[in-house]
């Protein structure tokens, strides 16, 4: 019995729960289909988990049922409580702790089997624990960053490129020691701290709002580990799952570095958006500016109105105030639609989920190659807190750091508004020539603030004889 | 080459490729869900802690591998969690869509 | 050196090989990469060869060049004179060979080390022949009917789909019987036998038209025959490769059926088309019929026409003649364009690669989903030996055979002129309303003649101004 | 189970997915050359057919090999020989497309 479970059901379970997770990530490829995904994950993961149970090697369960419990206490409230605004934390905690497990499993193994070990197993091991731990520490920092926690600007110093090199590399040579000798343990530790030090170093030196792309970064090393694991215990569930969460992390960062248009090692090694909290000198020059009630007049006799959101309306948690907008327009009569910059926010799909979070029909939001074309026939665009990504510089200043960055071409449309509180840049620390056209007025405060007097003056306005949307 | 290591090539390049074919697809209006979904799906290293937190073989396997089984169970509880709250918030607009699709003339398909 | 060979540089080989083959299908997803993917697979194809050639098992080699040399002297013609009319066949006879090669490899394992085999390796070896041995027939007989040497009507006749399921059965049976034992030898060439039969039998009895979905299920055979010979030797490229085969003969019959809104029971059992050959008979009620003459006056005369190709353009080797009138229309400021439904002709994408051939651009096709939309503000529609695809019983009338798949809405363009050479029916063997719809003229004939007959015409026409295409 | 057939099976079910997933992928313009080309590409079952025509076991293995081999090579050649024969054909119009995209106004996107 035991040796059939052991033999047949377990390794089927596996099977059964590695497609569970494929068909789990195939459905997220739509709203409609997506919860049903995560349901076949769910129940694959359930399956794996039972299954392992019946494992003839677990003889005990008190620590398991201790772990399990109090993993559960913390995981419902991360789960359910955290607010959508810190889902970008959230996430970095998680690969903490993934990458945590990984590292830790590595460790037991090296030590209780690590003496057997051909090379191959060997260096997926020094790969797992290095990866895994030096993931551990900079998500954690990343997380840090991202919460204000640890200071968002990036710690920068000369040379500190090659020092970072040199740790990292001084970790790979010692794994390279024990595969050529096994016994050489008193190594091991020395990895798992040289580990820990490169994940701080690493994370310490980038720019807060780089964070989004190191979180995926993160992901497809904690991917990794967890698939070398796979290898060292020859586990193929594992690896499957290994793979599937590396090649998203990998994906979604390349995603962000071709919205930004920036490399890789630009990312890592660049200490960009050293400048962002700073943020460019307050501009002298003139600029045209206008309050909520005539805001409310201009967009009101508008026919197409596009909004915007950037960055700042996270900041300020206006979706709500920006929802409460959209509806009083559409009721209107005005035609309103949402363009959404694949990285405006701090993470991707930021603001879809804000804005699916206040209740805006995702079919009302269109990405950059639907909406460009439409701006020309758009009479206003109102800009709630993006910087960057409406910024012209990117089409037409070669100088400019976010030069070739795919931007929303807000400066084809008749006229445009702008909400922010000040004069500032945004996290590329450039300035904006579009604050400055003649067709560009600005609307000063919090966007959450703003945004809600607009509402109301909105609802003073006497109601006009509906044209079509 | 151990055959051990040869089957994990196999799994690791093809599920790999699997991957990358999955989640292109997943438009970039769900790339959060996405995000948060895979992190619990890859916490399913908890079956090999489980192992080290069951076998009672060494103490501090035991102990590493309990931290590992917790560190894995948060993931998966607030994983799915989160992805499902999400996941929950994305409606269409109950009046009728206006795609460029529907605007345009149907014909009289019955 | 030899052991390196085979337990390291082979497997990554192969590994190599499995991965180009993954990219060359994925290649072929756009017209533009498609040729990158077929060499990649050739490569793949090639690494492959070669490193099992350094196989130290392979000790001879005289008798491999002969039959690599004599394979090459039969896959040169057939891959460089086969007319593009001729592919369905040609596919046809490849499922034979593949399907064939793989029940030849299973019986020599099972001679050589059949008795050593546990019962998972028995039933895999067992699949593996009877799946390669009837659709090596199987295939035979369908490149027979499409080639016009084995006669197309299905052959029908009562009780047959008990006497198939029968033979099949005892075919399996078998095979079980041999997991059981494996030393009741006996048995294993009537299993190769029956299948044989088996092959003949399903096949026989189908019509001709239903040849295309028929293919494509022996494909999907073939590659599940392929990978079962994976399991049998333990070969993870086999598995791979008949892996991929496999699913794709299963989506595309998947797609047909869908197109044509039959079930797969309904394509293997039902006898479907047996009406097709004889045809509806000729019909009495009116129609108003053109001749060419008037045709190119009429299309001349038009702003927009929209070509409807279906197997009678095929049949009558027409695509060069409507490329030509194509090409007459667009030079006199006419706006053309082509409607193709994913089941015209008789072979999914046949009418893509015929008039590919014929040197139309194939952004100048567009599919149903594209150009339905568009027939309202189409003036003429020009069908060219199609009939089913645009039958409008498929949406009105519940109780034709061909109710409920979705068809080319020419009906609903202001006016059709319909090319073929009679009232007979199509493959279905329905009669069409649409030819008797007050709008529709009918221009009897041979595609190919008429169409030319269209085009000397146009010649002769005056030039008109032209108006903006 | 073997471990030889648990293996088998997790290849055959990631390959089966891979193919579902690049194969939908593939557009019906391309239905034809997709039959010819996995045709050509399941012919590596002669790496199967190699050894049993090579190894000279016993005659009748190596007749029946060798057969296997002469049918794999013809789909082979003629497969990707007639596959590329199709590709070649697709080309697109000189003169710019008229698809919606191109007419619709583009935006002064430099
Ligand atoms: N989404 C991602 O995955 C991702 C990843 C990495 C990097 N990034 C980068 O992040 C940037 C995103 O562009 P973005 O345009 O969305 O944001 P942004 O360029 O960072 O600009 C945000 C603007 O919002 C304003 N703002 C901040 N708090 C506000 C508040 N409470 N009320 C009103 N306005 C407020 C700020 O101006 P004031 O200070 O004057 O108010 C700032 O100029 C891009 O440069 C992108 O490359 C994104
Ligand atoms: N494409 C696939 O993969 C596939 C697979 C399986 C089944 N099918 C079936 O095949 C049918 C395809 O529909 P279809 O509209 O393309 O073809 P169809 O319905 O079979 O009609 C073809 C028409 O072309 C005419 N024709 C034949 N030879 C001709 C010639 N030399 N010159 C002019 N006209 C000629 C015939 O009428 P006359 O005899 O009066 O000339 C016939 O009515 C569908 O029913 C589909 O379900 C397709």
């Amino acid at each position: 019995m035991s040796d059939f479970m052991n033999d047949t059901m377990i390794p089927l379970a596996y099977l059964f729960a590695g497609s569970c997770f494929v068909l789990s990530l195939k459905w997220l490829s739509h709203p409609t289909t997506a919860r049903r995904g995560v349901r076949t994950g769910e129940i694959g993961m359930l399956v794996a988990v039972v299954a392992t149970l019946f494992d003839f090697r677990i003889i005990e369960f008190q620590w398991i049922l201790v772990a399990i419990v109090a993993g559960s206490l913390v995981g419902l409230p991360l789960g359910l409580l955290v607010p959508m605004t810190a889902v970008p934390q959230r996430t970095a905690l998680s690969h903490a702790f993934g990458a945590l497990a990984a590292g830790l499993v590595g460790t037991a193994e090296f030590y209780l089997s690590g003496q057997g070990a051909d090379a191959s197993t060997m260096i997926a091991l020094g790969l797992e624990v290095v990866l895994g731990f030096l993931t551990f520490t900079g998500s954690l920092v990343a997380a840090g960053k991202l919460q204000g926690i640890v200071r968002d600007r990036p710690w920068v110093y000369r040379g500190q490129n090659i020092v970072n090199l040199s740790i990292l590399a001084s970790a790979l040579v010692m794994v390279g020691l024990l595969v050529y000798d096994a016994s050489l343990t008193f190594l091991f530790p020395i990895i798992i701290g040289v580990s820990l030090v490169f994940g701080v170093m690493l994370v310490i030196r980038i720019g807060g709002a780089d964070m989004p792309t190191v979180i995926s970064l993160l992901n497809s090393y904690a991917g990794l580990s967890a698939a070398m694991m796979g290898f060292v215990l020859n586990n193929k569930l594992l690896i499957i799952a290994g793979a599937l969460d590396g090649s998203s992390g990998l994906i979604l960062s390349i995603i962000m570095c071709k919205a930004m248009n920036r490399s890789f090692t630009n990312v890592l090694f660049g200490g960009f958006g050293a400048e962002d909290t700073t943020g460019g000198a307050i501009e002298q020059r003139p600029v045209r500016s206008v309050d909520p009630e005539e805001t409310a007049f201009l967009i009101d006799a508008a026919r197409t109105v596009v909004i915007v959101p950037g960055y700042g309306m996270a900041a300020a948690q206006a979706q709500h105030k920006v929802r409460e907008l959209a509806d009083a327009l559409l009721k209107r009569g005005v035609d309103v639609k949402f363009a959404i910059h694949p990285v405006a926010g701090r993470m991707p799909g930021h603001m879809n989920v804000l804005l699916a979070e206040a209740n805006v029909p995702y079919d009302q939001l269109h990405d950059l190659e639907a909406i460009n074309p439409e701006f020309p026939q758009t009479d206003i665009v109102l800009v709630i807190g993006a910087n960057d990504v409406v910024n012209p510089a990117a089409r037409t200043d070669t100088a400019s750091p976010i030069y070739g960055m795919p931007i929303l071409d807000v400066d084809t449309s008749a006229s445009i508004i702008v909400v922010k509180r000040s004069m500032r840049s945004g996290f590329a620390g450039v300035d904006n020539e579009l604050f400055y056209l003649q067709k560009t007025q600005m609307l000063f405060g919090d966007a959450k603030t703003v945004i809600g007097g607009v509402v109301d003056e909105l609802s003073k306005l006497p109601a006009r004889e509906v044209a079509a949307a | 080459m151990s055959d051990a290591l040869e089957i994990s090539l196999y799994i690791f390049v093809l599920s790999s490729f699997l991957g990358y074919a999955v989640i292109t697809r997943v438009p970039g209006l769900l790339h959060t869900p996405l995000m948060s979904l895979t992190n619990a799906l890859s916490a399913i290293s908890i079956v090999a802690s489980l192992i080290f937190a069951g076998a009672g073989e060494a103490t501090y396997a035991t102990i590493l591998g309990a931290i590992a089984v917790f560190a894995s169970t948060t993931n998966i509880v607030s994983g799915f969690l989160i992805t499902d709250r999400m996941l929950k918030m994305f409606r269409r607009r109950e009046r009728p869509a206006d795609k460029p699709t529907d605007t345009a003339p149907k014909g009289v398909s019955a």
